[in-house]
């Protein structure tokens, strides 16, 4: 049963947009997707090889720029920067990491978090390169999302499976290594800057590819959108944490729920209260729905204070305390 | 034969000499003891030999290639493996997974990593503990770890470092015995102590420092009537009686 | 000439208020080790409550000092004992924990501010906001003058209560050896606490100083929080006289970066410089100057 | 077991969703528009006047018996001023609550973003604040666009630079790094180029500077007539007050929208905010039926003051309404004929949309100068819906 679960999981969402044809929820799907990517790329970086990353709008939004700027100045079809996009990326992180990653820790974090800063201001000033903040738009290749559904499946697949990949091979085991103890790392012969590099480039790969998927099925990318420091980085790094920091499908789970809770709140659950509110008429509730739809950010914010304090490891990594704590919800759960 | 040799070592912090003008050589196959009181510059001599940090002065040979300044993760794959006084066991990680880590320096594949890694806790007797989570274990085995490891990045000399200290008398035995099956399977050891017992019975030579200087070196029994070495574990007043 | 007087004198200005946002920021990053990515929305906090007491209470912003500073230590304590502390129990992968908590912390001010006030700005207007004298052709705004005599008092402050109070020796023991300081006696939970708290009331003085010149709205945090670790880090990790540096040099940088580059480059020159900083020259002013 | 349990509590989730959104069909015999806003955000303040004023349209709407006996009901989506977020949004308005019609959009980047699903979706979409040139550029048929684009807001100024401030000779345009400033400014430039001034500067800056002396005491070392700024609410002001700080005396200080008509900036640059002139589209006083109506019973509702982006979102709510009203059926594509033949006076000025210069769809429209006179924002010119005389040149600082 366990062993197939991923398999089962990965049929449905095969078959989900034939079966469900809505193009609202597909359309989250494919968020969910490239957050699946974005996620599992910062946990290759820092979950298993513990080099926290503040960053990771700079290889998304290079990855977008990418096609975006191929589509703009050359006219070239924006799905070759999902080839290039990721390739570009890791041209971002490869001077980045051989000089940061001198630093240790904090200090890392510190030096990611400028370089996302550095990305963005460049990408704003440059105008005629990048257009500066009036961003580029290209037409979407299809008008249906099912396309999009299936690359951005993909994507998310290939990010998950590769990790796994990794994770069981010479370079995942000096990742993990490098994670634990960077001194009995090196005495055990791995060459902690090389593989922290090697680390990083991938994550910045992946990142970059998910970041040209956006481009191409966003449509439209300014400086603020992709090299946001609040949307992207540390969006990449809530997926991370809640989903299970170190896990291959922490990530997964992440973008799931962060996706998921960043709509319920953003529509005021659906617009659930304000059914309510008009369903009863009442005013309490009214206010109250355009007061959850506000809080949106707050909710985030309290959600990260209580994964960080609660749920350290995220639900996947945390997964057998977190269903100790909600033993009667277990019960329901294996009910339906 | 000459496998290893440290030749003027200084090392300085600050303004404060740690190692002061040491030098030694080690033959292949044999168990180097080094001794010295607290703070008497041992593990700051494994340290530069593993280039943890830059050596201020003096030059250190491995088969006679000079080493000084190598990184450190290139002076294990030359066949250089250590141990750490204060254990560094891969925390998060099984003591099989600990392992695998080390034997990817000889090896590529994880099939072959895994081999290596089976044989070498095999060897060191903690094959029975394989799937313990590495910092669960008690401090006697994480030393065992920590042996089992260095070994199975295949070193010709290893460097322990108190590898003894914190054992009960029991563990002490299995330790003792571990070392010598090390050396009879021809891997040249130094070995940093502070228990008399094990430095004297199981070293070929020994090497005495205090305050970062050579005191003396010779077989163990010289060295332990060495008036300097007394001086310099017991005070000078023991010494003149 | 005068442009380059002009610019030197606001980058002068500015870089004494930086300095004092700085200040705090050394401080908790040199005792604790770690970044504290909610150090700007702290100031935020205190220049909200500025305004309150400017806005409804008629209060002068200098005055509102003796309030937004102990509320803010208060605030800090309160995020130090009940938030950063506990997590140095919880096992967890990344060491970088209680920097991911900080900046969960800052998005809860954020946006409780942003819940209590919208996102209007708010400013607070006094006779001095737009004063100004002249010396020769160079004009000096009063407040900003102000504002910078102010940072240069809390650094001395500081560095008078570093050197030579109990609290202060115990903090700077704890900042360089945590265990050595345990051993000596010094209760580090403690010290940590008093830290985070000192460190949000200096913000809260630099923000308060700042108000009668600048605005305010809830996003306000962000870039000051980059730039209060561009200042640390410059200045090297706890120390006073480099943060009064740090801060000054990134004025100075910023303003003259502004005039002879261009102001679209304003913030990245801080952050290559910062990226300068760590690489060749670690530890900051402080391995120049020692102190 | 562990990893099944986590796919267990996936699917269930996914389910939940799912009913969510099956209970939130509640619709009842109305037509349904869908409008995106940023209601919450740093761009929530202005989200929220639209959001007001589309509701109060609405209501009259809706109170005289609604379109065709059918009421209006619209389903108002939070863009959070984000792009990206606008787009979720725009796929929930259209695939979800299956709206016949699109409005709103605020910030040109979320509207140029959300456009582009309307345009491929064959969904009418009426932009009424979006104001980026390229947006009716594209020949898209299902875009309609209500106001002017950035490159037409200074039209009132520049026949006053040609016709009275004609010894202007030299110009420093500063603008904020956004979309409308940097956009806004390389129109300018042309346009200023068109008139024969010279551009001495153009520079850009981060929003939320501390101190813009370094740029300033550029533009005074240059000697610049005329300071032209595209900037936000305080910005704007900071950048007045600083001037003023420098003793910085251009013959003209010119704001490009945006930050200057709003009565925040006049509260905070307090008297720096005085002589000074601004581009802006409405005010309460053009001469266009309802437009002081539209600003009093705002008033009176909501007790605060609105802009010009209320009347935007007043009058597109109106025109909204007219085509709907007009349209053969409840299609999107008879919509969008009736909207492409709108001919209507609104609070905002006359709606007709044309195709000019590459742009289509396009609602031309005049603009205004206005100048802040002893507190008071007056309309100077066109001289013939003036309120009050121009002041010009700018007095100095030093004779106040």
């Amino acid at each position: 049963m366990k062993k197939f679960m991923p398999l089962i999981l990965l049929i449905i969402l095969i078959i989900f947009p034939l079966v469900y044809q809505n193009a609202y929820y597909q359309h989250l799907m494919i968020l969910v997707f490239i957050w699946v990517a974005i996620g599992s790329g910062w946990n290759m970086i820092a979950g298993f090889t513990g080099q926290v990353s503040f960053g990771d709008a700079a290889f998304f939004g290079t990855g977008a720029y990418t096609a975006g700027l191929l589509a703009h100045h050359f006219g070239i079809s924006a799905w070759w920067g999902m080839a290039f996009g990721g390739i570009m990326a890791m041209a971002v992180a490869f001077p980045f990491g051989w000089i940061c990653f001198r630093l240790r820790g904090a200090y890392f974090a510190l030096a990611s978090l400028a370089l996302n800063e550095v990305c963005r201001h460049i990408a704003t000033i440059a105008e005629p390169l990048t257009q500066g903040m009036v961003g580029i738009l290209i037409m979407p290749t299809f008008v249906s999302k099912i396309p999009y559904y299936y690359i951005a499946l993909a994507l998310a697949v290939v990010s998950v499976i590769s990790v796994q990949f990794i994770m069981q091979t010479k370079w995942g085991y000096y990742f993990l290594s490098i994670r634990e103890d960077q001194d009995a790392a090196e005495s055990l012969g791995i060459d902690t800057h090389r593989y922290k590099m090697v680390s990083l480039n991938i994550a910045a790969f992946l990142t970059g590819m998910a970041g040209a998927l956006f481009m191409n099925y966003m449509g439209f990318i300014d400086p603020e959108v992709v090299f946001s420091l609040h949307d992207i980085s540390i969006m990449a790094i809530l997926v991370g944490i809640v989903g299970g920091v170190g896990t291959i499908y922490g990530p997964a789970v992440g973008a799931f729920v962060m996706v998921a809770v960043h709509e319920f709140f953003r529509t005021g659950f659906f617009g659930f209260f304000k059914g309510l509110a008009v369903l009863t008429g009442s005013d309490f509730l009214n206010i109250a729905a355009k007061y959850i739809s506000h809080a949106h950010v707050l909710g985030f914010g309290i959600l990260v204070v209580l994964v960080i304090l609660y749920l350290p490891n995220g639900i996947v990594g945390d997964w057998n305390k977190l269903v100790g704590k909600l033993v009667p919800f277990k019960k329901k759960e294996a009910a339906t | 034969m000459i496998l290893f040799e440290v030749k003027n070592l200084v090392k300085h912090f600050g303004g404060l000499a740690a190692v002061n003008n040491v030098s030694f050589q080690v033959e292949k196959g044999e168990i180097f003891g080094l001794i010295g009181p607290n703070g008497s510059g041992k593990t700051t001599i494994f340290n530069c030999i593993s280039s943890y940090f830059p050596v201020t002065g003096g030059n250190i040979y491995f088969k006679d290639q000079k080493i000084t300044g190598m990184k450190t993760n290139k002076i294990c794959k030359i066949g250089i493996g250590r141990t750490f006084q204060v254990v560094k066991p891969l925390g998060r990680l099984s003591v099989l997974d600990n392992v695998i880590a080390a034997a990817f320096s000889k090896v590529q594949t994880k099939h072959e990593a895994r081999d290596v890694a089976m044989e070498t806790m095999e060897f060191c007797g903690l094959l029975h503990r394989k799937d313990v989570i590495a910092r669960s274990l008690p401090i006697g085995e994480r030393k065992r770890l920590e042996i089992t490891r260095a070994m199975a990045t295949r070193p010709e000399l290893l460097l322990l470092d108190e590898t003894a200290a914190g054992l009960n008398p029991t563990e002490l035995e299995g330790a003792i015995d571990l070392i010598k099956r090390i050396r009879d399977k021809g891997i040249t050891i130094i070995i940093v102590e502070h228990i008399m017992k094990v430095i004297m019975t199981i070293s070929d030579r020994i090497h005495a420092i205090n305050f970062g200087q050579t005191i003396a070196e010779g077989v163990p029994k010289e060295v332990s009537n060495n008036k300097a070495v007394i001086e310099a574990y017991l005070g000078e007043d023991y010494a003149q009686g | 000439m005068e442009v380059f007087l002009q610019t030197l004198v606001a980058g002068i200005l500015k870089g004494g208020l930086y300095g004092l946002i700085g200040l705090g920021m050394s401080l908790i990053m040199g005792v604790m080790g770690i970044i504290n990515l909610a150090h700007g929305q702290l100031m935020m906090v205190a220049m909200y409550i500025t305004f309150v007491l400017s806005h409804y209470l008629g209060i002068d912003p200098y005055l509102s000092l003796f309030v937004s500073m102990p509320a803010l230590f208060l605030l800090g304590v309160v995020i130090q004992k009940y938030t950063l502390n506990p997590l140095m129990e919880v096992d967890s992968i990344l060491p970088e924990n209680q920097v991911l908590m900080t900046v969960g912390i800052g998005m809860v001010l954020t946006e409780i501010a942003r819940f209590i006030f919208t996102s209007d700005y708010k400013s607070v207007r006094t006779s001095y906001s737009d004063a100004t004298f002249f010396l020769g052709e160079i004009s000096f705004s009063i407040a900003l003058v102000i504002a910078f005599f102010i940072a240069i008092g809390f650094t001395l402050f500081m560095f008078w209560f570093l050197l030579k109070t109990d609290i202060g020796r115990s903090i700077r023991a704890t900042a360089q050896d945590k265990d050595a300081a345990l051993l000596m006696g010094v209760n580090s939970k403690r010290i940590t606490v008093i830290t985070f708290g000192l460190g949000s009331a200096l913000v809260a003085a630099a923000g308060t100083v700042l108000m009668p010149v600048y605005y305010l709205f809830p996003d306000i945090g962000g870039p000051f929080t980059r730039k209060a670790f561009v200042i640390t880090i410059l200045g090297g990790l706890g120390s006073t006289v480099g943060a009064i540096f740090g801060g000054l040099t990134l004025g100075l940088a910023e303003a003259f970066g502004a005039t002879y580059i261009g102001m679209a480059y304003d913030d990245m020159i801080g952050l290559l410089i910062f990226i300068l900083v760590l690489l060749f020259l670690p530890g900051g002013f402080k391995r120049l100057t020692k102190i | 077991m562990k990893k099944s349990k986590v796919l267990i509590g996936l699917i269930l989730a996914v389910a939940l969703i799912f009913s969510f959104g099956v209970s939130q069909s509640i619709a009842a015999d109305t037509i349904k528009v869908g409008i995106v806003l940023p209601l919450t955000g740093k761009l929530a303040k202005f989200g929220e006047i639209e959001n007001k004023s589309f509701l109060m349209a609405l209501k009259e709407i809706n109170a005289a018996g609604g379109v065709n006996g059918k009421k209006i009901e619209l389903i108002i989506e939070d863009t959070t001023g984000k792009p990206d977020v606008g787009r979720s949004a725009i796929e929930k308005l259209i695939s979800l609550d299956k709206v016949v019609m699109l409005g709103g959009g605020y910030s040109s980047s979320v509207t140029w973003a959300t456009i582009a699903v309307a345009q491929q979706n064959k969904v009418p979409f009426l932009v009424n604040t979006g104001s980026a040139d390229k947006i009716t550029e594209q020949g898209w048929e299902y875009i309609f666009r209500l106001n002017p684009p950035v490159s037409e807001y200074p039209g009132a100024f520049a026949s006053f630079l040609e016709t009275i401030a004609t010894d202007v000779k030299t110009v420093a345009i500063l603008h904020e790094n956004s979309l409308f400033g940097q956009s806004g400014s390389k129109k300018f430039v042309k346009r200023c180029e068109a008139l024969g001034l010279e551009v001495l500067m153009k520079e850009g800056y981060e929003a939320g500077a501390i101190d813009f002396k370094p740029l300033l005491i550029k533009v005074k070392a240059k000697k610049a007539d005329l300071v032209y700024m595209i900037s936000y609410i305080m910005d704007a002001s900071l950048l007045m007050r600083q001037s003023k700080e420098l003793n910085l005396n251009p013959k003209l200080f010119v704001g490009g929208a945006a930050g200057f008509t709003l009565p925040e900036f006049k509260k905070n640059a307090a008297k720096a905010s005085n002589f000074v002139y601004s581009a802006t589209l409405w005010t309460p006083s053009v001469p266009y039926p309802g437009a002081q109506a539209y600003y009093d019973k705002f008033v009176e509702i909501y007790n605060e003051p609105t802009e010009y982006h209320g009347a935007e979102a007043y009058s597109a709510m109106y025109v909204i309404a007219d085509a709907l009203k007009r349209a053969k059926s409840l299609t999107r594509k008879d919509v969008r004929n009736a909207l492409a033949s709108t001919n209507l006076i609104t609070a905002f000025g006359p709606v007709k949309f044309i195709s000019y210069d590459k742009k289509t769809n396009q609602n031309k429209l005049p603009t205004f100068l206005v100048q802040w006179i002893d507190g008071n924002l007056e309309t100077v010119w066109p001289k013939n819906v003036a309120t009050k005389g121009y002041i010009y040149p700018i007095p100095k600082w030093s004779k106040r």
